[in-house]
């Protein structure tokens, strides 16, 4: 955890680095779904990671997410290994899930990563569960949930939040408003601009956010994070966002406006941020140029040892429902 | 069992399930401007699974409505607009998301007539889609079904085939009570044929799909399509088989089962839900209960595994219940058979 | 409906006695509970009147309510026979529900009681179709939507209003703020003080009044009903109240402070309201005389009715469970 | 079956059904720091049914949290500090509440282990109020375990008894998967022995509490008592019956139900839930699968009638299963079997 206003620069280095990879896995998973080569629904993250990465840059292992059906980028960003996340999209069961959960179900628990969630407004229930057993077991961690613009509207975000605010329990609330729920814009979906400001209704500050800055993320999220890890209880931050492919796989059938989607594609918080890391001289063309090649040799190689990873025993169909 | 009126039939026109789905829907809101839809992307996107394509621009916004993902208000939208006398239709996407809801339809929808003296009534549809098969893992695969039918006041209708979908639709839209439309996945690019115009098959009539002798396979949903496959199969090796589609879980059609059990005197039900606690229990159940002495094996069930469904391509193909496991199960019941 | 700021003689009195009525009703099933001649829980809505009857005053029997299952006075205040309201509560054929409701179910569909609810937060997702029905009718109804301050935390709620708001359609969402939820207070359910204050989370109006004043509530609720006819969709209307008895049944283990309970029983709506007719010299000591007498004798009436009343047959067990 | 460990153990004791879960309660929090308790005024308040009266002053307000009316955080909270080592109970009140928070229930709380490939652990207990009776009507009154129960990765439990109340709480506690624990209300003031101390009565362990050779009753909670009153009258009359009480239903312990049935040749299932689809089904069911040349009539059902529970007492009484329809179900089940 960084305190001083100034962010170091190796600190700044890994949040690039961390946003390549998640491009990198997004575009590569993206692809391998077009060829059919991961079943079901691969909602992409890319486009997105600012977010995740400014966040998560603050978290411990132990520290704890809860995230969504679009989570691979939460997941690489607090520490997740894209070796087993390949081998989990490829249902292999050196995945993440031995093969029995995909996409929307990836965890780690080893560092905190307590699921993805395929269900619109799951998370937040189990992150009150979390931040709870942080505040009663006093160690000091916090758990940051993840949601999606539309899951603001589900029932279950707006008592999570009440419950977590009452006990101020130390849990963020981070949206990614990337405005869009589906195929139905955010305006379809309620009639305030700023969700940030339902905040008000908890007792508890919201801030929104320039979610393509990932200075300005990792600005507000410590701010929150140190107040929830002071006693303070829960923040809502909300971050100004856009998906740069469609609801799931990549751009075929994407409904949203070519002229919006252009106009984001220039605020790719990758290119900003590499933007200020020239401007600081922390990188230059060519140690970019090696981070991006790096981040691809490990995808490819994720790949490989996902493809070469073997398919779970049928045997295993009814292991893992109970614990013994 | 299945009636159509009015308009004309072209023969033999196929279309799929979907298709009928749709032309139900159609037809049902040409017919009532009390019929409105709503759900999450249904307007604009035609829905994710292509339910409701072509509505919008044929009957504008205010019939059918994209809704906020808050399925508690889209299915409360129903109960509330049907006690103000509309025909509302929605959508919960997947079975699966029953559980955001629960409440609307386990306390309120199902309740609320009888709660109130008989005075309310609530003609509505919930469209739901169920089914494991293509890697959605174990919050999009489910088959709920057996949830819903378990409470009074609720109808259940889960069609097989093309034809039935929509002429269940009909009925369902139609119907004064609230009615589970629950669609499979898997059916939904199946072609039949498929009458044109107005197309109606009473809720609580099961269809003998296929006649048979030698045991009855009472079968739901994707599971009609398995059963049909082991048939032929099972054919080659001298068995026949009896396929019974109950088209509608709640109300069952239990005579129509019966009458199959009492000629061939032995019967296995299959579904793709978890096979504990599942309609092949009760089904089973009221077979021993009405028709214990014409039975010569002890009736057989199939069904999901005590599992989630899983999301690897591997396990979920070992999890899903299939033509082959029908084959044994039915080789099983009819040749170690016990009579 | 009036449009006058100057409420009328004949309004004033008509909520003078309408409230008197539900005070009557409420202790006489309160008493009869005790005593056992009324199974089941009876949630007394005495002290809380001034809600009820401040907004029902504006509504036509084709406007609809959802209540709770504090649902008495929201029934009486619409209009409801209290004799079918007795009769329900005893079990009887003649009652709202046939006896198959009792308290928490009363009904009466045509005059737009869309029922009592034994849910918390399970009339805000009806409330939304039933105003959605008024709008795609074009009709000019409104549905209020009663519930408590409890029920707010209910994700239920939240869904409900952010659609309503969305959609613009004619529902006012009023909040009973009793200040406990049960025996909890509501400081110990959520962080903020004024539930109104979440009205911004849906870009709509809310207002804070004391629900203690039917002069307030009915001012506000003119204006909030009249919004919604408009077009202008929903407003929250929170009343400050205080339920005079205990969560169920009268006084037995209340765990409210005792000063905090007689503090309250001073701003008693019923003798807030004479205060001022008698001030206005619409009612005199006479006149109230009369109206108190002319209500006893109405629920003494109705508990006549409802006693002499047959039960159901057994054989009605199994009816009115569809519709055919 | 049942086994007593530690502590001294007073012969007689009787105290009531609810006493005897608030001492699993108390002896659980005391064992293991890391259980703790939240619900609707659980804490001041002791819980609406009693249940934790004593605890607050024990054991602080760290340990026994009053929630906000918000059953989806509630029961979140019990998942989300589960994952992370905790021990939570928490109390959704009445089990008809299930409802609103039903997606945590089956999409969550019963899926993360198998989702997540076995890592997650969620040891933590539900508990819930189930039952008719009091004249509480349709949405207070249910007994919906059989939708619990068709869920896996959820137990099931459903004590008769005060010494089972407390031995399957103190299981249920100590258990690492999420469990159900449904008290009936009709239960809560019934008193019976109970050991002091530590007490365990392991979860899917069946309980013979009658023995008999004409006929087996399979009875669940407040059930048991009804079976246990029809049974003196079927004395009388020279029909003696078995009676065996799941207590868990889910894992459902049907080898004691089964080696009952093989003694007695004929079985009766009762339980107060709606009988379509309850959990007499599926033990039906398995019974014909396992036992059925050892039938000697057709396997017969006792459950709630196809409808909500009413409100009057008149049609409540009606609605409800008791002794006397058990006695008659009993009669014709030994009497006007065939066979
Ligand atoms: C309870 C529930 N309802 C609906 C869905 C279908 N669904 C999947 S993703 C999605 C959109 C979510 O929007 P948002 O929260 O903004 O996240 P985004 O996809 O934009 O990241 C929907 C409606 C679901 N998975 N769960
Ligand atoms: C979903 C649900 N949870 C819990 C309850 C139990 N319960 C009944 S009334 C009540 C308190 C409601 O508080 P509030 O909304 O403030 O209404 P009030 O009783 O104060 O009028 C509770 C928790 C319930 N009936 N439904
Ligand atoms: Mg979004
Ligand atoms: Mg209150």
């Amino acid at each position: 955890m960084t305190t001083a206003r100034q962010i170091d620069a190796e600190q700044l280095l890994y949040m690039y680095r961390t946003m390549v990879t998640i491009r990198e896995f997004e575009e590569t998973a993206g692809r391998l779904a077009e060829q059919a080569k991961i079943p079901g629904a691969v909602h992409l993250y890319a486009g997105e990671e600012a977010i995740a990465v400014g966040v998560c840059a603050h978290l411990d292992p132990a520290d704890t997410i809860t995230s969504t059906h679009r989570g691979h980028g939460h997941c690489i960003a607090k520490g997740g290994d894209v070796r087993r996340m390949f081998a989990e999209l490829f249902g292999k069961s050196e995945g993440y899930c031995r093969g029995k959960g995909g996409s929307m179900h990836i965890a780690d628990l080893d560092i905190g990563i307590l699921g993805a969630n395929g269900i619109v407004g799951g998370g937040p229930p189990i992150a009150v569960g979390a931040a709870f057993a942080a505040k009663y077991q006093g160690n000091g961690r916090v758990c940051v949930c993840f949601t999606g613009d539309g899951a603001t509207n589900e029932g279950t975000w707006h008592e999570a939040i009440n419950f977590a605010a009452l006990h101020r329990l130390p849990a963020i609330f981070v949206i990614e408003n990337n405005h869009y729920g589906e195929f139905t814009p955010q305006e379809r979906q309620g009639a305030i601009a700023r969700l940030a400001d339902r905040a008000a209704s908890y007792g508890i500050p919201g801030v929104s956010i320039d979610g393509q800055d990932v200075i300005a993320v990792y600005e507000a999220a410590r701010e929150a994070i140190e107040r929830a890890r002071r006693g303070d209880g829960p923040t809502i931050i909300e971050g100004d966002t856009y998906r740069f492919y469609n609801h799931t796989g990549m751009s075929e059938g994407d409904p949203r406006p070519q002229e919006e989607r252009a106009a984001w594609r220039q605020r790719d918080p990758i290119a900003i941020l590499r933007g200020v890391l020239e401007q600081r001289a922390i990188l230059s063309g060519e140690s970019a140029e090696r981070i991006h090649e790096e981040v691809r040799r490990e995808v490819e190689g994720a790949i490989r040892f996902a493809e070469a990873a073997p398919y779970p025993d049928p045997s295993e169909l009814l292991t893992d429902v109970y614990s013994d | 069992m299945t009636t159509t009126t009015g308009a004309t039939a072209t023969a033999q026109r196929e279309i799929t399930y979907l298709q009928a789905v749709n032309e139900a829907l159609h037809h049902e809101m040409e017919r009532d401007s009390k019929v409105f839809v709503a759900g999450i992307d249904l307007a604009a996107r035609g829905d994710v699974f292509g339910t409701t394509r072509g509505i919008l621009s044929r009957f504008g916004s205010e019939r059918i409505l994209d809704t906020p993902i808050s399925e508690n208000a889209i299915v409360g939208l129903a109960v509330g607009s049907a006690l103000q006398g509309l025909r509302p239709v929605v959508s919960v996407m997947f079975i699966d998301f029953i559980g955001v809801c629960f409440d609307v339809i386990l306390n309120q929808m199902a309740k609320n007539k009888y709660m109130f003296g008989g005075k309310a009534r609530l003609p509505l549809v919930v469209l739901a889609n169920a089914g494991a098969g293509g890697g959605m893992a174990a919050q999009h695969s489910q088959s709920l079904e057996a949830l819903l039918c378990h409470i009074p006041g609720l109808k259940v209708v889960m069609p097989s085939m093309a034809a039935d979908a929509k002429g269940l639709l009909t009925s369902a839209i139609r119907e004064d009570n609230p009615v589970f439309f629950v669609q499979h996945k898997r059916c939904a690019r199946l072609r039949g044929h498929v009458p044109e115009g107005e197309y109606v098959v009473p809720l609580g009539k099961a269809r003998v799909v296929r006649e048979g002798r030698d045991a009855t396979v009472v079968a739901t949903a994707y599971m009609v399509h398995e059963a049909l496959a082991a048939a032929e199969r099972l054919a080659e090796r001298g068995i026949e088989i009896e396929i019974v589609d109950p088209r509608t879980l709640q109300p069952l059609d239990i005579e129509t089962i019966l009458a199959s059990v009492q000629k061939t005197h032995r019967v296995l039900t299959v579904h793709e839900a978890v096979q504990f606690g599942g309609i092949g229990a009760e089904i089973t159940s009221q077979i021993v209960a009405e028709a214990f002495d014409h039975l010569d094996a002890p009736p057989a069930r199939l069904g999901g595994p005590w599992s989630p469904v899983p999301y690897s391509v591997v396990l979920e193909r070992e999890w899903i219940v299939n033509a082959d496991k029908i084959h044994d199960a039915v080789v099983a019941l009819v040749e170690g058979g016990e009579g």
